[in-house]
């Protein structure tokens, strides 16, 4: 099931200059949204830009959905110019959710923005595991929502930053390294393509990875969004993701 | 006022309405069942004789107005196509259409018998080949090859013939009239137009096919024009196709002289949008009190 | 770095930079000669041999990423142009090219020898003839009348003869190799592409010489295309014209394989583009430490 | 001279639900902008709309730049979308100054949004002639600005409203015919062609009568803005105009 709505921007803060959130209000969407979905926006009345802009569902409380995202394009500018009670055009939810895990040790881990997926995932999947997050950035800033992830209740919150001025100096798969994940961990990864080949060699459990492609249409009409596996072909990634097993891809 | 009348009837088949999706944007048919009933028909993205995986990402970049895309045919063959997809696809109540893609006459041939059975009502034509060594599209076939499918295409099958010509860089008229006299039923006009999108910084095309197609809005006044011109020398049926977003975009199509419409890159962004047009040309047609949709076609006052 | 070289040298002409003004998008030149004198030429709006007063309002309509134009050649006539506007233009520190659109081999004939004046340095052919009967702009001359326009245009004159493309609906591989072979000394490519805009609601063109010319950004993936491919076929220089809005695009053009560019709708919206987009042109070559602008012509990596 | 200027939004009133104001910072345009003029605007970055709207200079005090407009089309749709503090690309001023006036009976005929240009008008004008304004519309609301009009020290400022609302019940042009325009007064007159049809007929006067056309550049290179000449030919509107005298035109 999909929706295509009109969504209101209930709320919109401003996280650091080029990190924004929004809320929209697409009750149908948030209804049936789950976490590791994505939905997909563009401006009403404008026909440049004119493809709709994916993003992952970063939350939403069944009414209203959040996203978090980073300033790149246009298309991100325009969104960022957006203001309360401005409408966007919504089609939602898109892509496969991620599956039901009961009574696991769960592990995530993110670079930069990548953490947009994360706060969905780790909210539903506290609920019936350990839930273990490292989180990496830049700066300090750019490590968002920390707050909100630590009311959440996880086992774990270890933090990297670049530039040293919150948790451990350096990239996130370094503390990763460092840190003893057990072999048996489920571990989820949103990041850029060089923080996965490096978490390839830092642990052996099986990654599932959040993947970005440019995307014609996210319903699978276009076959725009392909990602290249290891045993020849191309995935779709609106289609079999956008979480993938990382050992399937090969980029 | 009496019922509203939507069918459009090309050569021995009629469509329930004159709306049709276009090939490459709505897949093969395995999404939105809901639109695809209520659709005049759906056309297949484009089938070649062995499968395709088709080109390396990026394959769809946005320009002003539009968006080129060079998915390079991505296909798994007529005959896997036949077996697994096109059962699926008769269930849908509505017509449909096979795109194929030939690189060769022959392979166009051999594609025809393949897909020459009783579950589907057309065959559109892709003339403009896609181009195996180069990656990207070629942007049209000769108008020797073109005629030369068309008539070996014409000897094999009786469906509703529909060659998909490509504008930009080629005769229009002169191929037009060439499908007409080889028997073609109707003509697809447009295909994607050529383009190229490079950029400054690597000196390389940014899609991984290199060259693509553009379609989208921005094809709206030329294909509009394409329509206009091709009907002044053509008497067949015209399908418009290229830049529809609204119910308007398809009525002045039609009124510019196509019989059938096509709705393509609309679909990527609201795959609701074949139903929103349809609602829009009736609720277009009660209000101005015409009983039937054929009354508007090539009504155009020049 | 040393010093940074704009100059392009087409046959014997050189030009200061690459950037010219397109023709109809700067007037007669009476305006900006700040700008004026900073390009590498200015092309007059199109010139008949009679006076024309064009087509009735409105002479533009905007669509999704371009504008349509109808002006209809509103122009004073060549006459009137040699002794009342050229006088003033030859005051600008640029080269003068004329923009000539005759309506049969013989107009053009009588153009080109009213214009073979020293102070133009060139003349550009516009090959896709203003129909006067039907008010609208025809899509192109046939490919026999362009070769008989360019071979007698070339027996009357030594000035840079430049014809002027129209895509869309014509064999331009074809029209590019016919004006090599009689002697042009470069393409421009390309003109507005034919148009049509109309109204579901009066079924009627919304434009007052019905038909029009597309142009402005969304033309650029179409054009680049174009220059690519007619740089495969033809040897002599590419001027590259539709869709530049700003640096990067000019930047992308001579890499596609253009010599100069044209600057054209892009005038309307900041008539200060041409400047701004030769700055944008020598921060890029300073920032790549490229001397000459030459280097990076015909570059693409395909 | 003519600046392109990117101007902040200093103030936006929203004077009826269709009808808007705008008070935009453009140092240079402002300064040597004369009554009679226009500037022409459009959204930066954007280029779907591409072409500029013009507009007509309802007010300046040398620094801003104010206009008033009604949602027509698209673009206006837009502009009454930006918010304080958003920038817009100005390019003014444009077009013709109307002449200097001394000494002289100069009467103001306006109907609907036609205002927007003799807020200007009349507020340099009052300064060496007797000024009397006729302002009509369909109803009161739309009588915009009618506080800021009767602080200028006018002569006289006769009102009508179609739904009787406010002033004479009926078109501006019944209160012009009934009224005694003086023959030597100067007119201007700014709304509907068929208001100037209908002046036409009530009065002798000159009149010189601001007229709109779809504009392509607004600065004379692209020949689109032509409006028929009574004696063959066109005139352009933004070289000619945008005030051309009545008798001169056939439309
Ligand atoms: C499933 C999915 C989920 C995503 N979730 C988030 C998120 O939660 N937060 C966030 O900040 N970003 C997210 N992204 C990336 C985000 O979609 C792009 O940054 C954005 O589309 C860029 O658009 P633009 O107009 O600013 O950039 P432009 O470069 O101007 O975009 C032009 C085109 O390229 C596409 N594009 C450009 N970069 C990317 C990219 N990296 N990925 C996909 N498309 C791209 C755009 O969609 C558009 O079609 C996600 C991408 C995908 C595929
Ligand atoms: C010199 C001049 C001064 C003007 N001053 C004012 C003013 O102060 N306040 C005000 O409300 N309006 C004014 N107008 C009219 C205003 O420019 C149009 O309402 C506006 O351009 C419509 O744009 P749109 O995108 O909303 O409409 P759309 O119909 O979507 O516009 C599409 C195109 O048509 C053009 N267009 C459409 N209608 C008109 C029109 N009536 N006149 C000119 N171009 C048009 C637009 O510029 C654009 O290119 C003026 C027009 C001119 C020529
Ligand atoms: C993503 C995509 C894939 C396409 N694939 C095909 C194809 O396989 N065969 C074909 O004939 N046309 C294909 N087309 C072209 C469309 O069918 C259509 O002719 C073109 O996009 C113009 O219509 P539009 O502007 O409505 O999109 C494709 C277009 C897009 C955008
Ligand atoms: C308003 C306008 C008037 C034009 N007049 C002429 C003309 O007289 N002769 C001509 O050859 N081209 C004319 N053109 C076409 C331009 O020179 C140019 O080829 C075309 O607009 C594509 O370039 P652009 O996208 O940069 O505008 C005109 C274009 C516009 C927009
Ligand atoms: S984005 Fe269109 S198929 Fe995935
Ligand atoms: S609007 Fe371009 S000349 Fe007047």
């Amino acid at each position: 099931m999909l929706y295509l709505e009109s969504g209101r921007v209930v709320e919109k803060k401003i996280l650091t200059p080029e990190i924004y959130s929004l809320y929209l209000d697409t009750t149908k969407i948030a209804k049936i949204s789950r976490p590791g979905q994505f939905i997909a926006i563009r401006f009403p009345f404008l026909y440049d830009p004119y493809l709709r802009r994916p993003f992952a569902i970063a939350d939403t409380d069944g009414t209203k959905i959040r996203i978090v995202f980073r300033v790149r394009g246009r298309g991100t500018l325009l969104l960022s110019q957006v203001v309360e009670d401005n409408f966007l055009s919504v089609l939602g939810p898109l892509g496969n959710p991620i599956p039901e895990i009961t009574n696991e040790e769960v592990v995530l881990i993110s670079g930069g923005i990548g953490i947009a997926p994360f706060f969905f995932l780790a909210k539903v999947l506290v609920q019936k595991n350990k839930v273990s997050l490292f989180f990496g950035a830049k700066t300090g800033a750019e490590l968002i929502m920390l707050n909100e992830f630590s009311r959440l209740g996880m086992e774990n919150l270890l933090l990297a930053t670049e530039n040293g001025e919150i948790g451990e100096t350096g990239k996130i798969t370094e503390l990763v390294r460092k840190s003893k994940i057990p072999e048996k961990a489920i571990v989820f990864a949103s990041g850029p393509m060089p923080m996965y080949q490096e978490l390839r060699k830092v642990i052996p459990n099986k990654i599932y990875a959040f993947f970005e492609k440019r995307m014609g249409c996210g319903t699978g009409l276009c076959l725009s969004c392909v990602i290249r596996k290891k045993d020849g072909g191309y995935l779709h990634l609106c289609r079999d993701g956008p979480a993938l097993d990382l050992d399937l891809v090969k980029e | 006022m009496d019922k509203l009348n939507l069918s459009i009837r090309i050569g021995n088949w009629e469509f329930s309405n004159p709306c049709l999706t276009a090939s490459g944007t709505y897949g093969w048919g395995e999404n939105f069942p809901v639109v695809l009933s209520k659709v005049g028909g759906f056309i297949t993205k484009g089938l070649t004789l062995s499968p395709r995986e088709g080109n390396p990402a990026p394959r769809i970049w946005e320009v002003h107005g539009g968006i080129v895309n060079s998915i390079g045919l991505e296909n798994p063959g007529a005959i896997y196509f036949v077996k697994n997809i096109l059962p699926a696809l008769t269930k849908l109540a509505t017509k449909i259409i096979v795109n194929i893609a030939g690189s060769s006459v022959e392979e166009f041939e051999t594609l025809i018998k393949i897909l020459d059975l009783p579950e589907i009502t057309g065959l559109e034509l892709n003339l403009s080949c896609p181009n195996v060594k180069e990656g990207g599209i070629a942007f049209s076939l000769s108008p020797k090859s073109c005629q030369r499918v068309v008539r070996s295409a014409r000897k094999i099958t009786k469906k509703l013939l529909m060659p998909k010509l490509a504008a930009g860089l080629t005769d229009l008229l002169e191929l037009g009239r060439i499908c007409e006299g080889e028997g073609a039923d109707a003509l697809t006009l447009i295909n994607s137009l050529p383009a190229l999108v490079i950029s400054a910084e690597t000196f390389k095309p940014c899609l991984g096919g290199k060259t693509g197609g553009l379609s989208a809005p921005c094809l709206k006044p030329f294909v509009l024009y394409c329509i206009q011109k091709v009907r002044e020398v053509v008497s067949i049926p015209i399908i418009g196709c290229g830049g529809i977003t609204n119910h308007y975009d398809a009525l002045e199509y039609l009124i510019a002289g196509a019989s059938l419409f096509q709705v393509g890159s609309q679909n990527l962004i609201n795959p609701f949008a074949p139903i929103e047009i349809l609602e829009g040309i009736k609720k277009y047609l009660k209000e101005k009190e015409i009983s039937d949709v054929k009354l508007i076609i090539n009504k155009l006052e020049l």
